[in-house]
């Protein structure tokens, strides 16, 4: 074959140094090492790491509180200002603290023990933990919405990377996002471009430090827990608006507007749904707005009064729009404004956008979950868990049937889903049409759900007559609704073959 | 408001001072949609005046297609040129072939035989309705709406696997050709069409469920983009969209072509709201409307396709006397009913065998050229609206 | 693109005495009254060391050692510092609309350290979640350019030095005689219930008459924004 | 209504404009003077025996033997309910303009009917026919700065456009057109 010649000139072969080189590096090493295993046992790995996850956290939970006993059983008197070394405890009583509880290998043990007397070390630990918490969220949210979309739409999705249903496919594209070129166009502002993901990514994480998974797993337990995250949604607009701004892209421009226009005018209403869980508990903490949801399905403050019904409604609506979920994905409506504000985005600065889009989705449905869904209980009612004790098999079944993280992350897992639900089912709207519903529709009816709950906390006795129908009548409609959903995702699931046709799942590998 | 040429601004930003409308003042920016962006159907560009998100001036630009299929139709004698008339339309390459073979047969004087007849109806209906599919689908990507999509894509690849049985090929088919048609059909295919129209006749109540008559489809849609009846006509547009006009014009109907006038069927016209099957606030030629009349318009490609059925004889499918034709000195201008409204071929001969003028009306080219006549004084996110609702597919418009 | 430009004359005499009003009034006082701004002195001298609370609210004070605190102050002074200076010497609005935010952000880690954080919290949701993007939007929306830079004129800006002059020397004046307590005030009072009590009983006529102010302002922009005027 | 009919009208109405008819052929048309075109196409829209609201096609073609140009009009009239003169024509006539090849000029119909507009820009940029009084004749299909016409019959390809080739070796050495 003859050398065609072409006008351009010929580039040289790529070469990959420098972090790209590296990572590309590491991850080759690493499927080389894993990709057998993987290949081999993919469902076992997968299960096996999502157990894993839960007895490490439950292991740090446990360790955690053993500092605690001890600390508190000490009989020495906490000096202040104790500088970063030298701490309360020493070595020699950490031990004696755990062969009081008859650990074994207290001798070991003790060494481990003693650095997590310290807030900064705990806290390091737990920011660990969210940070690699936060990273989860959005690599399995992808790849489920990606399930989930290709289910609606009769196809099967992602099927290759990792063998079963191509669990790994996120994964994959990260490497991937990683080692791509970090593009900057031409006539941008370089120092804001590169900023405004990190701006954006930044308060995503924070809004997680704030945000109790039960009633004692919360990294800060602020008081004002709630204006805090509502604080750092409001500040992560701030980044696609910059970045919008920055990338000297008109298409970017426009989706850093509407973003703007939507997330200032949703953020009214929003607010003002908030302020009718804090209306009933008379606080904005959100633990103690979790806690007083204890006593089962009834109790949890959506069934609370009709107001309350609405008012989780309309949450929902405006933190889609919060979220730029779909039907409210304007800033980033790919046929209207190609890719909106990350249109010039690339690599790991453009994924860096996923992480706080996704990790904003997980806060917005855990703030519902906390406000108006029982937050980490079960529905069924936590007095049934009295009588179990205190011993170590007592508190699982007490983690798992009815308070709990594992509750909590359920519940906000299945708001994703529904927000998932949503955007493969619905058509976008129009700016006109989104800024109409939310101050013309939402805001009045929102004003007047306020106006409404307030003199129902006011007149209307709570545990009396009319309380006790309102609240059962919501509830029944809650768990009606509830049944229903399970039941058609049931008949789906059992159905699928006949509803969807055989997919070509025979043709795929994993299947 | 300044009637400038928007080429003859070297620069892009606008400094037009605009009277005083209040105290707030906001500026006109000029915005470059296309030639790459995912919502103008390939390579279209509009050059959009706007302030805020309302359009001022949408200005189409046209060309980054160009193939110069006409001037290769003078080099080329016509049986050699089929092949590139399916790549003007490649969503609808049998009714582009249909075309220019009509219009050879009317130039040469060339009789095709009845069965060729009756495939060529069946293929160009499967044709329409697998365009329309295209059309309606990708009309609910613009939208936002992924999933109609998928599942119209689904059907459609039914359609070209018929095609590819015939034919071979799933979308430059260069199957129907002068005199006739390429190929017959294979054993069982007509049981087979059978059992497709079966299953794809009760899809379409599935996409009204899904994308019709949603709730934000129709209000994305509805009194968007209206185009009067007495504008359509004006500025020649073809096909639903003159249809969804509400003016009553098929050339299937009005002046039948090949053996249309054989069968019974409805031409769909777009309809105030509040009539049957039409929601509230619709408008006569809206994008609404026009998307509707093509869902009404793959029923009624169901009936045709159902009477060919029943009545195609058998016999030959290619007419005799094919080899060494020579065009006659005299020139011929004819329009067949495209998917995306009437594909006119003017052809000229001069007695060799290639033809000495081959001119391609396409009905993409006409229909665009609206977009700123209706464009003006929308939002930004009506203009993929208007666009889609039109459904250009730009092979056919640079040509 | 030429822009017809005000010139300075009023405006800048307006705020020469405005600024100059506000220094001679705060210099004037010669003990500021804290109360008013929501904290108070402790009412005794630092208390035993065993004592001091290592947690408010939930929030740490500080990390164990008084040390990290310091440092954290400084360290978030610092960053309030520089990007207020970036504020000022920033071309383009929206690149001083980024440093404004960290300017806002910086102040309300302090708040926050002060152990105010509810105030830390509201300064974030309206300052820098809410104001600063209707800022940017508004710039964004109004510009001649999307890209707008502010270059100022040799007039305006030594205008504003002298406002910042005589502003500096007011507060200078106001830091020297002011007589500091020797620990930080803390906030009183902490939990919002509190807070809302105070803003609906003690000072409900500020409260009141603040949110008449707004009601005018809204007024007033709905008025402008009218379009048949 | 029939093609002579439809030709009789313009001859009676504009006696010097119609130059001559082709009505027996496969495609009817008449010729009509470049200079009575305008009249002669407002008549077409306006009468009522006519009513040609619809403008199908303009078709330039390229008359080398005779040293000229011509622009073919196809008109359907499309029965409008309730608007336009007569709802139930439904005929099809075609007019040709034929000008000089040094000189090619023809009135612009683009007010009378929208949808010469387009038609006439890529008859302009096809084959260099120039039709005066049209609001934007700029190039459609080509570059703007595209030279020559290119389906003129004596067109000469070009052999690079930017720099980027546009023909092959083979084409130079095997001329087809």
């Amino acid at each position: 074959m003859t050398q065609m010649s072409v006008p351009w000139r010929p580039r040289g072969k790529a070469k990959f140094d420098g972090p790209a080189g590296m990572v590309a590096g590491g991850a080759k090493t690493v499927f080389a090492i894993f990709a057998p295993f993987v290949r081999a046992f993919p469902g076992a790995i997968m299960l096996s790491a999502v157990f894993g996850t839960i007895v490490a956290v439950w292991a740090h939970y446990l360790l955690f509180e053993v500092v605690d006993i001890a600390l508190i059983g000490s009989t020495f008197n906490i000096p202040a200002n104790t500088g970063l070394l030298g701490g309360p405890l020493t070595v020699e009583e950490a031990r004696s603290a755990l062969t009081q509880i008859g650990a074994p290998a207290a001798g070991f043990l003790c060494y481990l023990l003693y650095p997590v007397q310290y807030g900064l070390v705990r806290d390091l630990v737990a920011a660990g933990g969210i940070l690699g918490f936060i990273s989860v969220i959005p690599l399995y949210t992808i790849w489920w919405e990606r399930k989930v979309a290709g289910r609606i739409q009769s196809r099967t999705g992602p099927m290759r990377v990792g063998g079963w249903h191509g669990w790994s496919q996120s994964m994959a594209d990260g490497i991937k996002l990683i080692c791509k070129e970090d593009l900057c166009p031409a006539g941008a502002d370089k120092p804001l471009f590169k900023l405004a993901p990190y701006l954006a990514f930044v308060p995503a994480i924070l809004a997680f430090f704030a945000l109790p998974f039960g009633t004692y797993w919360v990294f800060r337990q602020l008081d004002v827990a709630l204006v805090f995250i509502l604080a750092m949604l409001g500040i992560e607009v701030l980044g696609v608006i910059i970045a919008g701004w920055a990338s000297n892209n008109k298409w970017s421009v426009y989706g850093a507007m509407r973003e703007a226009c939507q997330m200032v005018s949703y953020e009214i209403p929003m607010g003002m749904a908030l302020l009718i869980p804090i209306m009933c508990v008379g606080t904005l903490s959100l633990t103690t707005i979790g806690d007083t949801q204890s006593g089962g399905w009834t109790s949890w403050i959506v069934f609370r009064s009709p107001f309350t019904f609405a008012a989780a409604l309309v949450y929902y609506i405006a933190s889609l729009a919060s979220c730029k979920r779909a039907p409210f994905d304007l800033p980033e409506s790919e046929s209207e404004l190609v890719a909106g504000f990350h249109t010039e985005y690339s690599g790991f600065r453009w994924s860096l956008f996923f992480f706080a889009e996704y990790a904003a989705m997980f806060v917005v449905s855990g703030l519902l979950v906390i406000l108006f869904f029982g937050a980490w209980y079960s529905p069924l009612p936590l007095l049934w868990a009295d009588g179990l004790g205190e011993s170590l098999p007592a508190r699982a079944v007490k983690g798992v049937l009815f308070a709990g993280p594992i509750w909590f992350i359920a519940k906000c897992v299945f708001l994703l889903y529904v927000q998932i639900w949503l955007r493969w089912t619905l058509p976008r709207i129009r700016i006109d049409q989104v800024l109409y519903a939310c101050i013309q529709v939402l805001l009045p009816l929102m004003m007047l759900i306020l106006l409404g709950h307030t003199f129902y906390e006011l007149l209307v006795p709570v545990g009396g007559v009319v309380w006790t129908l309102f609240n059962l009548i919501l509830s029944t409609i809650g768990a009606v609704l509830m049944i229903g959903m399970l039941f058609v995702a049931t008949y789906g699931c059992w159905n699928r073959v006949r509803l969807v046709g055989n997919l070509g799942r025979e043709l795929l590998p994993g299947s | 408001m300044a009637d400038t040429l928007l080429e003859s601004q070297p620069d892009l930003m606008l400094d037009i001072d605009k009277s005083e409308q209040g105290d707030v003042r906001t500026e006109e920016m000029l915005v470059n949609m296309g030639p790459q962006h995912p919502a103008t159907h390939g390579v279209l560009r509009v050059v959009l005046r706007t302030d805020g998100e309302l359009v001022l001036e949408a200005v189409p630009h046209i060309g980054y297609l160009h193939r110069c299929a006409e001037k290769i139709g003078e080099n080329l004698q016509p049986y050699q040129y089929i092949p590139y008339t399916d790549r003007m339309d490649y969503l609808a390459g049998m009714n582009n072939n249909q075309a220019f073979a009509i219009a050879i047969e009317r130039l040469a004087g060339i009789e095709v035989p009845e069965r060729a007849k009756y495939i060529r109806v069946i293929f160009a209906e499967l044709n329409r309705i697998a365009s329309h599919l295209v059309a309606l689908g990708t009309y609910g990507l613009d939208m936002g709406a992924f999933t109609p999509f998928l599942y119209m894509f689904r059907e459609r690849e039914m359609i070209l696997d018929l095609f590819e049985s015939t034919c071979g090929a799933r979308l430059t088919y260069s199957y129907i050709n002068v005199g006739g048609v390429h190929d017959d059909f294979p054993d069982r295919f007509l049981d087979v069409l059978e059992e497709f129209l079966d299953y794809f006749e009760p899809k379409i109540e599935e996409y009204n469920q899904l994308l019709s008559y949603n709730h934000i489809f129709v209000k994305r849609t509805a009194n968007v983009g209206v185009i009067s009846p007495d504008d359509a006509v004006r500025w020649a547009l073809t096909g639903p969209v003159l249809r969804g006009s509400g003016i009553n014009w098929d050339l299937r109907k009005s002046t039948p072509y090949e053996i249309y006038d054989r069968f019974d069927f409805d031409i769909p016209i777009g309809l105030p709201g509040g009539s049957e099957r039409i929601p509230r606030s619709v408008v006569v030629g809206d994008c609404w409307n026009r998307y509707f009349v093509r869902l009404v318009e793959m029923e009624q490609s169901c009936r045709i396709i159902r009477q060919a059925m029943k009545q195609i004889p058998e016999g030959k499918i290619l007419a005799n006397k094919l080899k060494n034709l020579k065009l006659p000195n005299d020139e011929v201008y004819v329009e067949i009913e495209n998917p995306r409204g009437q594909l006119g071929f003017y052809i000229r001969g001069d007695g060799s065998a290639i033809p000495s003028r081959v001119k391609a009306r396409g009905p993409s080219f006409c229909n665009i050229s609206v977009l700123n006549h209706i464009g003006k004084g929308c939002l930004l996110a009506d203009i993929p609206a208007i666009v889609g609702s039109i459904d250009i597919v730009m092979g056919e418009c640079d040509r | 693109m030429h822009h017809p430009r005000q010139r300075p004359g009023k405006t800048v005499l307006l705020t020469f005495a405005l600024a100059a009003l506000t220094c001679v009034t705060m210099t004037s006082a010669q003990e500021p009254d804290f109360g008013d701004v929501g904290f108070e002195f402790p009412p005794e001298p630092p208390p035993q060391a065993a004592d001091t609370p290592t947690e408010f609210d939930g929030v740490p004070l500080s990390i164990p050692g008084g040390a990290t605190e310091a440092l954290l102050f400084y360290l978030f002074g610092g960053t309030l510092l520089v990007s207020a200076l970036g504020v000022c010497i920033s071309r383009s609005v929206v690149r001083m609309a980024t440093w404004l935010f960290f300017t806002l952000g910086a102040a309300s880690v302090l708040y926050f350290l002060l152990g105010a954080a509810f105030l830390g919290a509201i300064q974030l949701i309206v300052y820098a979640g809410g104001t600063l993007i209707l800022l940017v939007f508004g710039v964004m929306l109004t510009s001649k350019s999307p890209w707008v830079r502010y270059d100022c004129p040799r007039t305006e800006m030594a205008a504003a030095a002298g406002v910042a002059i005589v502003l500096f020397a007011g507060l200078l004046t106001l830091l020297t005689r002011t007589v500091w307590p020797g620990t930080a005030p803390m906030a009183r009072g902490g939990t919002v219930a509190e807070f809302g009590k105070e803003l609906l009983t003690t000072y409900l006529v500020p409260f009141e008459v603040a949110s008449v102010l707004l009601l005018v302002v809204m007024i007033a922009a709905a008025y402008l924004a009218r379009q048949d005027r | 209504m029939a093609p002579e009919k439809i030709c009789d009208i313009l001859k009676q109405r504009f006696p010097n404009a119609v130059t001559a008819a082709v009505l027996d052929a496969r495609r009817p048309y008449a010729t009509v003077a470049a200079e009575q075109w305008r009249e002669v196409a407002t008549c077409l829209r306006d009468d009522p025996r006519c009513a040609f609201n619809m403008l199908q096609c303009i078709s330039a073609i390229d008359l080398l033997e005779d040293n000229r140009l011509a622009a073919v009009y196809d008109f359907f009239s499309v029965p409008i309910k309730g608007v336009g003169p007569c709802p139930r024509l439904k005929h099809h006539f075609a007019v040709r303009v034929v000008v000089d090849r040094d000189n090619p000029h023809i009135p612009s119909v683009s007010d009378i009917w929208p949808a010469a507009d387009w038609h006439e820009r890529e008859a302009f940029d096809m084959m260099g026919i120039v039709f005066d009084g049209h609001p934007d004749l700029t190039r459609i299909l080509c570059p703007d700065d595209w030279e020559g016409f290119p389906l003129r019959k004596d067109y000469e390809f070009p052999t690079e456009y930017h720099g980027i080739p546009a023909t092959t070796e083979h084409q130079l050495t095997n001329p087809r057109h």
